[in-house]
């Protein structure tokens, strides 16, 4: 049946449809309408709240800037929730021995492009898949974090770090909110403005059609999962200032909340195609849902499923009002 | 599912109802006051203070001579609550003598701690300390431990249809039920028992959560009637503490105080006020982290009720000692709660950790 | 021979807004071979994808022996006989050649497959065709017109009463398509009923008995192949303007004594090909010929560093070039329209805009900036879109979308852009309609004209006399013969200097 | 570099080359041998560790069996764990209400099937991308087993449903391990001997050849989902009776070692190509190295470190030894 549906719109192959690039705007203006009417009496269209969605959704929305360019590239990086963790706890030791500010930052970023290129090391010269790759490296990266300090968090006490990172505001806005938006602007412009970003496409849209056209295909893959990897380590720097403190249990899970919001934002798993600002929308929508069904009072095993059911009806519903449409 | 995080001592839970009722009945919500026990055995027994036990050289020397092995299976492994008991462990297995061949970490899944307890048991320990992830999940599982002739010391709880000297040595366990006493008395006293305050909890059912929530409760209620819970907000993720912790200060904003499960959790709760600007509303919660130890110390934290991990794990070891030896063991040992506040985060750094309170702590104080 | 067999009456098909078929009429008689000729995009593959259930139409019938059929998926179309090669190759690339042949209706033996029944009949149907290809080879590495052929064997052992063949030989050379035909014949001889696109006008008048010319997704003429001939047929199709660009070999001027724009000395790629020598002068297109596998495509790719390169070595503009990657090779100024343009020249769920100027993108910047110019970039397709007259609603549509002429011309424009100084082009007509394929030689020789070299490799002869000013013959990896066009006098010569210079 | 090699080879689409069908077991030895040799007197090789190891890792095999089928078809299946987890939570309520095994089996089962046509509904009538259908109905699924009895464990006391399943033996071989191999048997044969097989594979490998060659690739697709659900709540049986309770958290991050098996197994993520036998290798190679890691006496954090290393390590070294044969 959906055969010739699709037969009909010249989408046959599955897999080269692309998951709509408009319809997380409009799932999320829904989901958004429903709690604002339902939710206003427990506080969730006060800008306090919207506030909060924003500061809490942070780090997954800037994973999710270096996730869609990893996507786009028709790779997987399942590794950012550890780098994060793993930069938390770099920054928090360095901060504790050296109390410098500018170290703990390089250190960590310097972590994140390490882990990146061993990523993309694995992928492009040992060839091996990224889905494991990445799994593997997943999981060395973790462990790490738990090594160092036996599990045990390290507290964070310079206070300018913590502000500047994380718990701090200017003009009453979240630092949190503010970086997300800078590094916004950043990705964006690299993903629509720059080569790089359509060699990026070209490569996850065929591979090696962008080979035959003279891309470094290679060279973008990598690039990709060092790019990855350093706007995890930020997340991670983020963690650790909003927390004050290193724990290796940051980010835990971090990466499938990533590749969701990414999804989700009009990427395809296949490569080749992505939104940047719909990785955001993506992540908000996630973070939206989340805290309307706490404000709502549910229990987590509620809280759950019905987390579970807007997903899918959500995305389905902007899947048919797209089909309408055509 | 992924990150679904649990608490620290997560010892479930089909007949931790059982327990509960026992425990709330007999221990009732006295004043903790240091050193009393409140939590009661596995199967109702009182129990026996940790500091009764001990070896004498003699004993020691024997149990040297055995060249005896032991494996340790975790439910969780991930904080410091199991490092420091695995220290404590490890501490006096070496005093003893006796080698650690195995530790073993079920990351909350008791299908990995029955797995485990499988691969332990190629190394043929001859004791094998644990704490069940699911005392009805894994029964079977130490069962089979059992029956292979290891003794058996457990962690806080003991799989379902256990019993003391029969399936296994004996039970070590904090006295949760006294720490959520400690943690209501910590914002009861501190708000002059009146106000309005909130929970943040952990939304699974295991037996040490809900005896710490049980506790808790019961003392608001008793002790402090002119304190209100205006708000119980629960959490499986301790990453998402602080997001529970947003939703409820913005839902109540002249909130006093808020109650978290554990330090974890507390520590988010700390991050969301901080965001907020609310740096007067109080918090307590269990268990002395380093992070939570640190803000104890600088007074953004009004204090914990501190459980004695260390001790705890030289008390199984120890009573690991005695069932070698053939020594009658008592079957439910208990280490007391400890309230820790500003005024003695310094000692009580020290007796949780047996380490000298470190210059972060002394500095956080200053 | 007159009982029609099947027929599709008033079908209407659209695409979103786009009207592809209108009110199209075909009749089918049994027993014959009926072309089907039309530009790119005039709807000869919709017609044909209606009949086998892939597409259903949105109005109209279809008969089949006089009786209303309906044909909702291609299951229906298989249970009605019907059989079809399309044109864009339908094999699964991780399966084997016999799993292909018989994928949706495996032999077999009680419930389970029978894998050596299967394979058995797939080498005999294989044999048939004159393959010499083991049933168990993954698709994946075969080449395209090894892939062709499969694609011809899987639709052959169906054993159907209608076979449709939509440009079954676009990447065949003579010797296959001879091939082809005599199996096309021996099934009009058992009564099968076949439709052949092409945009291969000798082959239409070869192998034809009846003709239906669309334009547009209109009906145009449908007649006796007795009552057509070339410019008919051409007049037809393009509609009113006959003054086609025939495929005449023009005389070009370029100094055939100066230097050598393109050097190649002892080119060694694999076992098969070891030592490749030959020039190219600035100013020549020169033809590379030969049977499928004789190592065209080969050398190709080796020159643009896509196959690394054994031995030998190589000169471009009295330079030596010695290039490891693609992008080296681009900046040397080669450039490659490859042979598989799904696979190889294009992103095909990326826009004309995005295919064309990929491998310039990284030059059309504002000033100094890292900051591609959007107005810049649409400026430069916009002007290639006319210059080479390529037919799309918008430079932003899919090109998945566009028709396969149109296609092909967005990798060579693709390519101009680079500013190449050696353009290779490896069957860059296949399944290109007689008009673009004009359009293609047009461009292929300007950009000789301007002092560039050109290599084209192509099965089809006729083109090749047409444009190339010299061809070398390969034979299994080793050049046979170099022959200058003026010596050529007719494509037969051609022909046998390709198949005898191997003995 | 890797371009140019895959080249060589004719195999110029990088997109199509199979990850080694025979790399798992050649990798499967080195290790096994490998830790034979080094931990050979830590009982490592003791016939009991073998099978602690086989039993240990059945869920996983047999959830992988499916997953084979569903990653061939070019899907991915999130729910399997917690199908795992809510078919435990049912046989043991049955159990506990009625004390019929066969009714326990049947509501068992019968609950995978459904979970999986919802799956198999959402991407085929609704058109999900599979990821994030069931990403969102692992969530429905596994708070719904939290939900039912609040997230406290069901004792099971029915001996023989518990024997039969979990804990019982036969020829002192575990039934987990009969099971496991009466099910494979099972899978090798529809996968490798029957159309369906093929057509699986097929509608992985290019869903649009497929559909022209009269496969109902929506078909298949719905199947396939059909049968990753019924074999994950056959592992729930499993679950359920091996540890002689239902627990909501059974099966937790099942679905990523799931996948992890099929592509060790040679599967490739984008669909068409997959092993059955390779996906029970895969999973039990991943037994192996948790198990051995144990018994070398490793903290957590070690344990967590070196096995990332070891899947990536081993997997490079296969992917060379495969690449120097050729
Ligand atoms: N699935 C589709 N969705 C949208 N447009 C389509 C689809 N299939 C074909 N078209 C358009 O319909 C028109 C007819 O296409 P068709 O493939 O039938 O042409 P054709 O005659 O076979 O051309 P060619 O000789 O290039 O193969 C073209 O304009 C093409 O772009
Ligand atoms: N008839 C064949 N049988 C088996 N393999 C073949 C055959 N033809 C080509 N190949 C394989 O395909 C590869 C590519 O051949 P290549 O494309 O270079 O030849 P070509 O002269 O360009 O011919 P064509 O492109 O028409 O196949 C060869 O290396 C060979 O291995
Ligand atoms: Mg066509
Ligand atoms: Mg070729």
């Amino acid at each position: 049946m959906r055969f010739k549906k699709a037969g009909n719109n010249m989408k046959i192959s599955l897999k080269t449809i692309q998951w709509n690039k408009f319809m997380v705007y409009i799932v999320f203006l829904v989901v958004f309408a429903l709690f604002s009417a339902t939710l206003a009496d427990k506080g969730f269209v006060d800008s306090r709240n919207i506030m909060n969605i924003l500061r809490q959704t942070a780090m997954i929305s800037i994973m999710a800037i270096a996730g869609t360019f990893v996507i786009a590239s028709g790779q997987i990086d399942l590794t950012v929730g550890a780098v994060a963790a793993m930069t938390a706890m770099i920054a928090a030791l360095v901060l504790e021995r050296t109390n410098s500010i500018i170290l703990a930052l390089v250190c960590g970023l310097a972590f994140g492009a390490l882990a990146g290129s061993v990523n993309g090391f694995l992928v492009t010269k040992w060839g091996l898949p990224s889905f494991l790759a990445t799994m593997g490296m997943m999981s060395v990266i973790r462990g790490s974090a738990m090594w160092i300090t036996n599990t045990a968090a390290v507290p964070i006490k310079n206070f300018a770090f913590n502000n500047t990172f994380g718990i701090g505001t200017l003009g009453g806005i979240s630092v949190l909110i503010l970086w997300t938006i800078v590094l916004y602007i950043v990705g964006i412009y690299i993903f629509n403005k720059t080569s790089f970003g359509r060699h990026v496409l070209a490569t996850g849209g065929n591979e090696v059609s962008a080979g035959y056209s003279g891309i470094k295909t290679n060279r973008v893959k990598m690039m990709v999962f060092i790019m990855s990897g350093m706007f995890a380590s930020f997340a991670g720097i983020l963690y650790a200032a909003r927390m004050q403190a290193g724990r290796f249990s940051f980010g835990d899970g971090d990466e499938l909340s990533v590749i969701a919001a990414v999804v989700l934002g009009g990427a395809s798993m296949g490569g080749g195609t992505g939104s940047v600002i719909g990785a955001l929308a993506g992540s908000i929508l996630m973070g939206i849902i989340n805290n309307a069904l706490i404000l709502a009072g549910l229990s987590t095993a509620q809280q759950t499923v019905v987390k579970g059911l807007i997903i899918v009806i959500a995305v389905a519903l902007s899947n048919f009002a797209q089909k309408k449409k055509r | 599912a992924c990150g679904t995080e649990q608490p620290e001592t997560p010892v479930d839970t089909t007949n931790g109802a059982g327990q509960q009722t026992e425990t709330s009945g007999s221990a009732g919500s006295t004043a903790a006051e240091d050193g009393e026990i409140k939590s009661l055995g596995p199967n109702g027994e009182t129990a026996v203070s940790a500091e009764t036990l001990g070896l004498t050289d003699e004993e020691i020397e024997q149990i040297k001579a055995g060249n005896y092995k032991a494996a340790i299976s975790f439910h969780y492994g991930g904080n410091d609550w199991s490092a420091s008991q695995l220290q404590g462990l490890k501490d006096t297995f070496e005093k003893l003598g006796i080698e650690v061949v195995g530790v073993t970490d079920a990351n909350f899944a008791p299908e990995r701690q029955v797995s485990d307890l499988e691969t332990l048991m190629a190394l043929k320990p001859d004791i094998m300390v644990s704490i069940p992830t699911d005392p009805t999940a894994t029964a079977d599982a130490f069962q089979r431990v059992a029956d292979a002739g290891v003794k058996l010391v457990f962690m806080d709880n003991v799989p379902n249809g256990f019993e003391a000297g029969k399936n296994y040595v004996s039970a070590v366990s904090a006295d949760n039920y006294g720490n959520g006493i400690i943690a209501a008395d910590l914002i009861g006293e501190a708000l002059g028992g009146k106000g309005r305050i909130g929970v943040v909890y952990f939304d699974v059912d295991f037996f040490v959560t809900n005896q710490r929530l049980e506790a808790f409760d019961r003392t608001m209620a008793e002790k402090y009637p002119d304190i209100e819970i205006v708000s119980r907000m629960p959490f499986q993720d301790t990453n998402e503490a602080s997001n529970v912790a947003d939703a409820m200060i913005t839902q109540n904003p002249t909130i006093d105080a808020i109650f978290a499960h554990w330090d974890v959790p507390a520590e988010g709760v700390l991050s969301s006020l901080r965001a907020a600007g609310m740096n007067d509303v109080k918090i307590s919660t269990i268990d002395l982290g380093n992070n939570i130890a640190k803000e104890i110390a600088a007074g953004s934290v009004l204090g914990v009720g501190a459980q004695l991990p260390y001790d705890q794990g030289v008390a199984e070891a120890t009573l690991a000692a005695y069932a070698l030896l053939g020594k009658e063991a008592p079957p439910y040992v208990a280490v007391p709660a400890k309230r820790v506040d500003q005024s003695n985060i310094l000692e009580a750094y020290e007796d949780v950790y047996k380490v000298s309170a470190p210059s972060w702590l002394v500095e956080a104080k200053n | 021979m007159s009982q029609v067999l099947l027929e599709m009456n008033n079908i209407k098909k659209s695409f979103g807004a786009a009207a592809v078929l209108k009110d199209v009429h075909f009749a089918l008689k049994k027993g014959e071979v009926h072309a089907l000729v039309g530009g790119n995009g005039a709807g000869k593959s919709t017609l044909m994808k209606i009949m086998t259930g892939v597409y259903t139409l949105d109005e109209g019938e279809i008969l089949i022996e006089g009786q209303v059929q309906q044909i909702d998926d291609p299951m229906d179309a298989k249970k009605a006989g019907i059989a079809m090669i399309f044109q864009e190759l339908s094999l699964v690339q991780t399966m084997t050649v016999a799993e292909n042949i018989f994928l949706g209706e495996e032999l077999k033996k009680g419930i389970f497959r029978d894998v050596e029944a299967m394979n058995r009949r797939a080498r005999e149907v294989l044999e048939e065709l004159g393959l010499d290809v083991d049933p168990t080879t993954p698709v994946n590495q075969l080449s395209v017109g090894m892939s062709q052929m499969i694609e011809i064997a899987k639709a052959i052992s169906k054993n159907a009463r209608i076979l449709v063949l939509d440009e079954p030989t676009a990447s065949l050379s003579t010797s296959e398509t001879a091939h082809l035909f005599k199996i096309i014949r021996e099934l009009k001889e058992k009564g099968v009923s076949m439709v052949y696109i092409s945009h291969r006008m000798n082959e239409i008048l070869d192998i034809a008995d009846a003709i239906t010319i669309l334009r547009d997704g209109e009906l145009i003429v449908s007649d006796a192949i007795e009552n057509m001939d070339l410019e008919k047929i051409i007049f037809y199709m393009v509609g009113g303007k006959s003054s086609q660009k025939k495929f005449e070999w023009v005389e070009r001027a370029y100094d055939a004594e100066g230097e050598d724009l393109l050097r190649l000395e002892h080119l060694k790629v694999d076992e098969k090909i070891k030592d490749i020598s030959f020039s190219v002068k600035k100013g020549e297109i020169l033809g590379l010929a030969g049977l499928m596998g004789s190592g065209r495509t080969e050398i190709l790719e080796t020159l643009f560093a896509i196959r690394t390169k054994k031995g030998g070595t190589v000169w471009l503009d009295g330079r030596k070039v010695d290039c490891r990657h693609p992008w080296e090779a681009v900046q040397a100024g080669f450039a490659l329209v490859p042979e598989d343009r799904r696979k190889q020249g294009l992103v095909l769920e990326h826009s004309v805009r995005d295919n064309a100027i990929l491998p310039i993108v990284q030059q059309v910047v504002k000033g100094k900036t890292p900051t591609i110019d959007d107005k810049a970039i649409n400026e430069i397709v916009n002007r290639d879109v006319e210059k080479f007259n390529i037919v799309t609603s918008s430079i932003n549509k899919r090109i998945g979308l566009l028709s396969g002429g149109n296609q092909q011309k967005v990798v060579i424009s693709k390519w101009l852009n680079t500013n190449p100084k050696i353009m290779m082009l490896d069957e860059p007509t296949a399944g290109v309609d007689i008009g673009a394929k004009s359009e293609i030689i047009h461009i292929i020789r300007k950009f000789a004209d301007q002092g560039n070299g050109v290599i084209l490799v192509s099965s089809e002869f006729t083109e090749m006399l047409a444009v190339c000013d010299r061809i070398i013959t390969l034979f299994d990896g080793r050049i046979t013969g170099v022959i200058p066009r003026k010596d050529i006098k007719e494509e037969e010569e051609l022909e046998h200097a390709v198949q005898e210079s191997g003995e």
